[in-house]
């Protein structure tokens, strides 16, 4: 029993970071109906930034983290609408989502080349330490992972269902030739979208990187993690990245302990798989009507 | 007057050449992983070669003509590999420097043999050697060489009766574990838990609390090492505290770097490592630091070595001969005294494989210290 | 005269709301069917019904006697039932000949005949007599995409015949036609309707369109029949006289 | 598309096939291997311009598509001693049939659903190479596979096997040639453009989804096929997700749907990094931004702005002006 918290724990600390990635897919789906491939990338990022910051500017730690993040904010939320998706989207969402894989090359190689080819120490804001519970160690870094983020999108919830901004951007989202007839700003409510994706990924590169380290190669596994982790909650709704990504988390740490662990890899695949067979618009997302 | 006529032919030769120097340079091509899930060691392997020819170079070259070295990335692809393999020939190349992983290496070590070429390569797994291939060349301790004195150090210091065994799913882990089940078996250790991980893994919680549960005497480790670093804080979060013995990759300046704390009380068996009691390592560790901003890690020092091969017996056989150079190198020992770049005394096995001293190490206070020096197998 | 096709108190409900509410009509061997009335009444809706693109949530749909209900679109479209779309549905990048031979080749041979036998299906002929039909010689070999608006229009319309179906729907055919371009579009369909005796059901909003080529017409109002009858009765009938004039 | 005997497309076909039998002379090895890379990627890439650039399905399976009939081919003709012209038969049916089995359920559900399920499938994939060593070698692969002897003919060295690549490529094109403009790749178009429209003119959808998804699932399989003596040598790491990503890239940067963008795609995806390699390490960023550029420019690839530019010039001398739609 002891054991399987722990690795319940352990989990659901990964699934959260999971799930952050996850709302960047289903907020750029939401608005553009693409998929952004860049999306591990956009997680690796910004703790490649700050270090970069720190070692090649000498700024101290904080300056370099506000200054990394606001910098990817700019980058990777408003440059990457302007330069990469608006120019694109009107012609369908295959040119889009080809031109996010290239673009997942070039911050790769950039953050390789650019940065350093190796792993990173980062700083992190939680103490290293353990408690015990029950007779498991649980890692204050895991349980602050858990907490931050679920505070994230509880927020991000909050605001799109609660808040008159958020009730715009959301309707933005879903229909935009109606959010425009009922006056709402939809241009900025879009690139709001965008900016809200980007903030999610410099704080989940930020509550990670410590753990992961930060290294040019990490958005793969991010990326592919937080891709299941939208189908399996399904790709409409922000609660539903939320559950996918634990969900997913949970499920390969428990694949880990009890399944073969060189075939781990394929027990969230196979989830993925039951769940698009059996249903189809994810856990907990909304079913898009036949159209005509 | 032996000497003396060496001297001479040393010097006729060196004048004989240095016209030449001027326009001519001797072209070596390194086929690396630079992209891709190799990108961290073939960048290490790239810039020790980067190193060894700028030394070089500024000692005036390879029998005076300078080195020109050109990289070309694999993407870790055996099929790019190939192709840039194909290239460095037809380009020219004096010899093949690279690639690292044992995938691209079998997917290219035939066009260096068909071109009668010599191909240094990084490559770690047994099997490499195995085929009969007369131009490849390992710079470092194949696994079958290593993993010996692995299950000797788990029997006989720390006295371990059970192991649990994690290592990296790729060529190298798995090379590494297929090479020591049987060693563990012969020294009557048994194995507790086998446990795989992926090549970049980043989250190791789930496997550290299987290691924890299997609770065997010892850990034996066999990752890359920022996945090694990795593995050791999740350890060290989840209160593993049975001794981690591992081998090169465990017990580094990277790993004791991006591990921390968590790397005090590893140990092991180390190959090439740039804190080794071997002055020349150290030396190369304080350049390679001061040029690149960064430890190196085996694999920078194996580029280095790799070079020092080419040079040593191109100045052995006093002329720029392609399967001379593999001739040279076959059945050779080099030592530093003939030539520093090698660092350590190197034997060349008649099928590639190396044969040199190791070293069993320590962690202490974020130090890795000697605690003894392995001899080679067969002197 | 046989009737065609049967529907019989269909209806289908999207959440609470009730699109289309128990409507029943038949439709006789060689007539011309309009069905009217004002935007949302159901009209769309009821087409998807009967041709499978929607499930309806209860009633019957019969074709020839036979039950259909719930068939989907390819399988009615084999059982001789064609349509058109309210938003125009040619294949832009086909010309003018291959979008007829395409809409003419799932009737022709099995799959395997259609993979190694004729590259046209053997429907070349038949599509130039269609192209004939229409009047669209001189863009025989144009692409779709560049054709007018009109002309696609009849284009589509033409796709709807090429199979020889039993009964053609039309989904507002005249819908965004410009004048001359629909006295073609109406003459070609009584034309066709005399020399093939091809059936029809229109849907259409142009009052004048509908009662110029209906026999029939078939008034909705709110999900609900409200009136049947010929183009002369219905237009007396004070129901639909308030229906349309009343707001 | 026209119903003529032969057009343009066969032309450079077969036009293209006879430069690329004389192109390597004197090119050294290194060029002829990457001439042949690119054609036997130009194979890949074709299946999979027929799934997504005529049939509209987005396939994320590809390059394990193309590991099974590498696998296949080099299993067949190492282990069991088969010779190459059987082995290659054999891959493209393989996963023609695999194809059927993954496409069945998936596409049952809705066709961009498919994308998820053959994303799944593709990792899956590279497991069971990886971890079943006693078959598929493992991480430590299959070498050593031979290259085939055709009419007595060896294809050991570069050249002839080469031009080997050359005839098999022409015919494959061109039964894809021929294909496209059968009554199914009318049908598959239809598909593309508008499947309510196609279902309601009577095209059976799902058989012709499930067929334009299984054929360009086979063309992998014959890439394999090529692929695995070609390289003489295969471990699991080139039929990555990362791979299948990449030959989706080459679709739509060559052109999606254009029956030559495959060629020019692979042109980008292979012998363009091997040519930027002068740049140094930057190549792999330079490529990329080529790519989003040319994506921005022209979302339609190279050989849709290629037909933009021959339109325009076109047009001028002409002075006939574009077809003008009526307003709806």
């Amino acid at each position: 029993m002891a054991e399987f918290l722990a690795y319940l724990i352990a989990g659901l600390a990964t699934g959260a970071i999971y799930a952050l990635a996850a709302i960047g897919f289903t907020l750029v789906w939401q608005t553009s109906q693409t998929i952004n491939f860049a999306q591990g990338e956009f997680v690796m990022l910004p703790a490649i930034l700050i270090l970069a910051a720190v070692k090649l500017a000498g700024l101290p730690v904080w300056a370099a983290a506000i200054l990394g993040i606001a910098a990817f904010i700019a980058l990777f939320g408003w440059g990457f609408k302007l330069v990469i998706v608006d120019p694109m989207i009107r012609h369908g969402v295959l040119p889009l989502a080809i031109a996010t894989m290239a673009l997942s090359i070039i911050m790769k190689e950039g953050a390789k080349d650019g940065f350093s080819a190796e792993a990173q120490r980062f700083p992190s804001l939680v103490p290293q330490e353990t408690v015990s519970f029950l007779g498991i160690s649980i890692s204050l870094q895991h349980i602050a992972i858990i907490i931050v983020a679920c505070l994230a999108i509880g927020a991000l919830q909050w605001f799109v269902t609660r808040t008159k901004t958020g009730r715009q951007m959301q309707a933005s989202a879903q229909n935009p030739n109606v959010a425009l007839i009922l006056g709402i700003p939809v241009a900025q409510m879009v690139m709001l979208t965008f900016l809200i994706n980007a903030a999610l990924a410099a704080l989940a590169s930020i509550l990670i990187s410590p753990i992961y380290l930060a290294k040019f190669s990490n958005g793969e596994v991010i990326g592919l993690f937080a891709f299941i982790a939208a189908i399996v909650g399904g790709f409409n709704q922000v609660r539903g990245a939320l559950a996918g990504g634990l969900i997913v988390g949970v499920i390969d740490s428990l694949a880990a302990a009890y399944i073969s662990t060189s075939y781990r890899l394929a027990v969230p695949l196979v989830l993925l798989v039951v769940i698009i067979l059996i249903k189809p618009e994810g856990l907990f997302g909304r079913k898009e009507e036949r159209g005509v | 007057m032996k000497q003396s006529i060496l001297m001479l032919g040393i010097a006729t030769a060196a004048a004989l050449a240095l016209p030449a120097a001027a326009q001519e340079k001797i072209k070596l091509v390194n086929v690396v992983e630079l992209s891709g899930a190799g990108a961290t060691a073939g960048t290490n392997w790239k810039n020790g070669i980067d190193l060894a020819v700028a030394d070089i170079n500024a000692r005036g070259g390879i029998l005076g003509r300078q080195i020109e070295i050109v990289h070309y990335d694999t993407q870790t692809n055996p099929g790019n590999t190939r192709a840039a393999v194909q290239r460095a020939i037809d380009e020219g190349t004096y010899a093949v420097l690279g690639p690292v992983f044992s995938g691209p290496i079998g997917a290219s070590m035939q066009i260096a043999q068909r071109a009668e070429i010599a191909q240094i390569v990084g490559g770690e797994a047994a099997g490499l050697t195995r085929q009969g291939n007369q131009y490849l060349f390992r710079t470092s301790l194949s696994q079958s060489a290593a993993m010996p004195k692995i299950a000797a150090y788990l029997k006989n210091t720390v006295k371990a009766s059970s192991v649990t065994v994690v290592w990296v799913n790729n060529d190298f882990g798995k090379g590494g574990r297929d090479a020591i089940l049987p060693e563990l078996q012969k020294a009557g250790i048994r194995v507790a838990a086998d446990i795989s991980t992926e090549q970049g893994q980043a989250d190791f919680a789930a496997d550290a609390i299987k290691v924890k549960n299997a609770n065997a005497d010892a850990v034996f480790v066999y990752l890359n090492e920022e996945e090694s670093a990795r593995f050791l804080r999740a350890a060290k979060q989840q209160g593993v505290d049975k001794p981690m013995v591992g081998e090169t990759t465990l017990l580094g300046a990277k790993v004791i770097e991006l591990a921390g704390d968590a790397a005090n009380g590893v140990r092991g068996h180390v190959g090439l490592s740039i804190d080794a009691p071997v002055p020349a390592f150290q030396e190369f560790g304080r350049k390679f630091q001061a040029r690149f901003n960064y430890a190196s890690d085996h694999n920078g020092l194996k580029g280095y070595m790799a070079v020092a091969m080419v040079k040593w017996a191109t100045e052995k056989q006093k002329k720029f001969d392609r399967k001379g150079l593999a001739d040279t190198l076959r059945g050779a020992t080099i030592t530093p005294a003939e030539e520093p770049g090698i660092m350590i005394t190197t034997k060349i096995e008649a099928n590639g494989d190396l044969d040199r001293e190791s070293f069993l190490a320590e962690v202490e206070n974020g130090k890795q210290i000697i605690k003894a020096t392995l001899p080679m197998i067969n002197p | 005269m046989a009737t065609v096709l049967e529907v019989e108190g269909v209806r289908k409900q999207f959440g609470g709301i009730t699109a289309v509410d128990g409507v029943s009509f038949t439709v006789e061997e060689g007539e011309i069917l309009g069905i009217i009335g004002p935007n949302g009444c159901g009209k769309s809706t009821l087409f998807n019904c009967i041709l499978g693109q929607l499930a309806p949530t209860a009633g019957r749909v019969r074709l020839d006697g036979m039950d259909v209900t719930g068939m989907n679109p390819e399988q009615m479209n084999r059982r001789g039932v064609s349509r058109t779309f309210q938003l125009l549905q040619v294949f832009p990048e086909l010309s003018v000949r291959e979008n007829l031979i395409l809409a003419g080749q799932e009737h022709q041979g099995t799959m395997l005949s259609r993979l190694f036998g004729a590259r046209d299906a053997g429907l070349t002929a038949a599509a130039d007599r269609m192209i004939g039909f229409f009047r669209l010689q001189h863009l025989a070999d144009t692409r779709a995409g560049g054709l007018s608006y009109g002309q696609q229009k009849l284009l589509d319309a033409a796709m709807a015949f090429m199979a020889g179906p039993r009964l053609v729907l039309l989904d507002e055919p005249a819908g965004g036609v410009n004048l001359t371009m629909l006295g073609d579009l109406k003459e070609r369909l009584k034309a066709m309707n005399a020399e093939a005796g091809a059936t029809f059901v229109v849907i259409e909003h142009n009052m004048d369109f509908v009662m110029s080529l209906c026999t029939r017409v078939v008034v909705m109002a709110e999900g609900k029949v409200l009136a049947v009858g010929t183009p002369a009765e219905v237009r007396a009938n004070p129901a639909v006289i308030e229906a349309y004039l009343g707001h | 598309m026209n119903t003529s005997r032969f057009d343009a497309v066969f032309a450079t076909l077969v036009l293209g096939a006879v430069i690329l039998w004389f192109a390597p002379v004197g090119m050294g090895r290194y060029g002829t291997y990457v001439l042949s890379l690119w054609l036997v990627t130009a194979v890949a890439v074709m299946g999979l311009n027929l799934t997504l650039g005529v049939a509209g399905l987005k396939s994320l399976a590809q390059a394990a598509f193309m590991g099974i009939g590498a696998y296949a081919t080099a299993l067949l003709t190492t282990k069991a001693g088969i010779g190459w012209f059987p082995a290659f038969a054999i891959s493209g049916a393989l996963c023609f049939a695999v194809g059927l089995l993954l496409g069945f359920p998936a596409l049952r559900v809705k066709a961009h659903y498919l994308a998820f399920v053959t994303l799944a499938f593709s990792t899956l994939v590279w497991l069971v190479l990886r971890n079943e060593q006693w078959l598929t070698g493992g991480v430590f692969g299959l070498s050593n596979i031979p290259r085939p002897v055709i009419f007595g003919i060896k294809t050991d060295n570069a050249l002839p096997f080469h031009r080997f690549v050359v005839v098999v490529t022409l015919l494959l094109a061109l039964v894809l040639w021929w294909l496209v403009r059968s009554p199914w790749g009318r049908a598959f178009l239809a598909l593309r453009e508008n499947p309510v429209r196609a279902a309601s003119l009577g095209v059976n959808i799902r058989a012709y989804t499930l067929l334009a998804f299984a054929i360009g699932s086979a063309y992998a399989g014959f890439a394999g096929a090529l692929y695995a003596p070609l390289v003489e040598f295969i471990d699991p790491s080139p039929f990555q997700l990362s791979a299948s990503f990449f030959l989706l890239l080459m679709v739509v940067a060559g052109g999606s749907g254009y029956q030559l963008g495959p060629f020019v795609g692979a042109l980008l995806g292979v012998v363009l990094p091997e040519w930027l390699r002068f740049t140094g390490g930057l190549y792999l960023i330079i490529f990329a931004a080529i790519v989003i550029g040319l994506l921005i420019a022209c979302p339609q690839g190279v050989l849709g702005l290629l037909e933009r530019g021959w339109a325009a010039v076109r047009r001028r001398p002409m002075g006939s002006n574009p077809p003008v739609k009526e307003t709806a």
